[in-house]
């Protein structure tokens, strides 16, 4: 299990190689990258991603550790970025692996649901008209439910 | 002395990232009061306190919650990961 | 959409990459990768995997469209191989953009749901002792009812 | 004449993996019907419809379709790709 909290951006492919060598047993390996996007007005010139140093990896490790157990995965990887990013650069991501598709697939939706709205993030989109803190959306506290 | 540290709008709005705050306050909601009591940035900060979340110790906590042995207590909105 | 149905290997990281580099106005990737596991008790040799040429593109491509339609993608991959394959390998992949991650992960697991159970291939397990088929699980036929 | 292919554990049983039929057969079932009474190997491959699909000209059908117009018919197992 890797949890990394960083500035710096990271190599999908690279990650998804190294993750995926390292795992035994596994017959399905599920990654999700997390990507920057433009606003739907456009004009997005940044993210800005401010995070609570003390509390991440904790907070992190605590639904890893339970993603692990409830879907007996036999490996687990987080990457999550702070700081300025530029649209269309990748903010985070998550690989599980597990022996059959529906548990590496599970586990994956439940990492992201629980990163969204548990893990102490706040994203900052910054135009040429300033910055705006992006609003939790209902929908995202709501998918917490499935699980 | 208590930590109290303070993210994202929160931040903003009262103009600093943490300070250390002298209180007597027996909850967190006793804390938000005191804090509201002395200026006006602390009321602009907690208008709506259902629009924010807070952590003792780095783990969230609900607003009744007593400050017995807490060393750090962070006012934040809802997280927004991912 | 590229759909690709070869013997050669893949290199999981390099298409990821590719993937991702290629997509416009995505906020979320995912990636599946299915690998051949060792048999529970060990001792598996290799995985034949046969297909039926003639309509293994056609069937894929019928199924790839479906899911960029249904969940709106922005790009959706597939790979997968045939022939035989060692223990570790990589079976097949997808991959699979859209704007939001309830998408792009539900649009992969309706792939993969329609692959095991409808695009034509068939597993043979080779080991010391001769070769099996592969044997249709009910669980993936029942997986449909969900799409 | 009509394409017929096996696949899986069916081309095992039949020994070949395709071969051109001569068949006045009007639907799939007739042809099952028509190649069970040819030969043995037939009847092996063809003992259990339950457990086998059919795909005529590369889409998948039922057994009881009609073949009209159809040059290519395959017979297999359940698939089990992914």
């Amino acid at each position: 299990m890797r949890i990394a909290v960083q500035a710096e951006s990271f190599d999908l492919g690279a990650e998804a190689n190294a993750f995926a060598a390292g795992v035994a047993g596994a017959g399905a390996v599920v990654t999700f990258t997390g990507v920057v996007r433009d606003l739907p007005e456009g004009g997005l010139q940044a993210m800005e991603i401010e995070h609570y140093p003390g509390m991440t990896q904790k907070a992190i490790t605590a639904i890893a550790e339970e993603a692990t157990q409830r879907w007996g995965l036999c490996d687990l990887l987080v990457i999550h970025r702070y700081g300025r990013l530029a649209p269309g650069e990748a903010i985070m991501m998550v690989a599980t692996a597990a022996a059959h598709r529906a548990a590496a697939f599970e586990a994956a939706e439940f990492l992201m649901d629980y990163l969204k709205s548990r893990a102490p993030f706040w994203k900052k989109e910054i135009t040429t008209a300033g910055g705006d803190w992006v609003a939790a959306k209902d929908a995202d506290e709501a998918a917490l439910d499935r699980w | 002395m208590m930590q109290v540290l303070y993210f994202a709008w929160v931040r903003e709005r009262i103009g600093v990232p943490r300070e250390a705050v002298e209180t007597e306050a027996a909850t967190v909601a006793d804390l938000v009061a005191d804090l509201i009591a002395r200026e006006d940035r602390y009321a602009a900060a907690f208008a709506d306190l259902s629009a924010l979340r807070v952590a003792l110790d780095q783990e969230l906590a609900e607003f009744d919650a007593p400050l017995a042995g807490v060393r750090e207590v962070a006012f934040f909105p809802p997280m927004t990961g991912g």
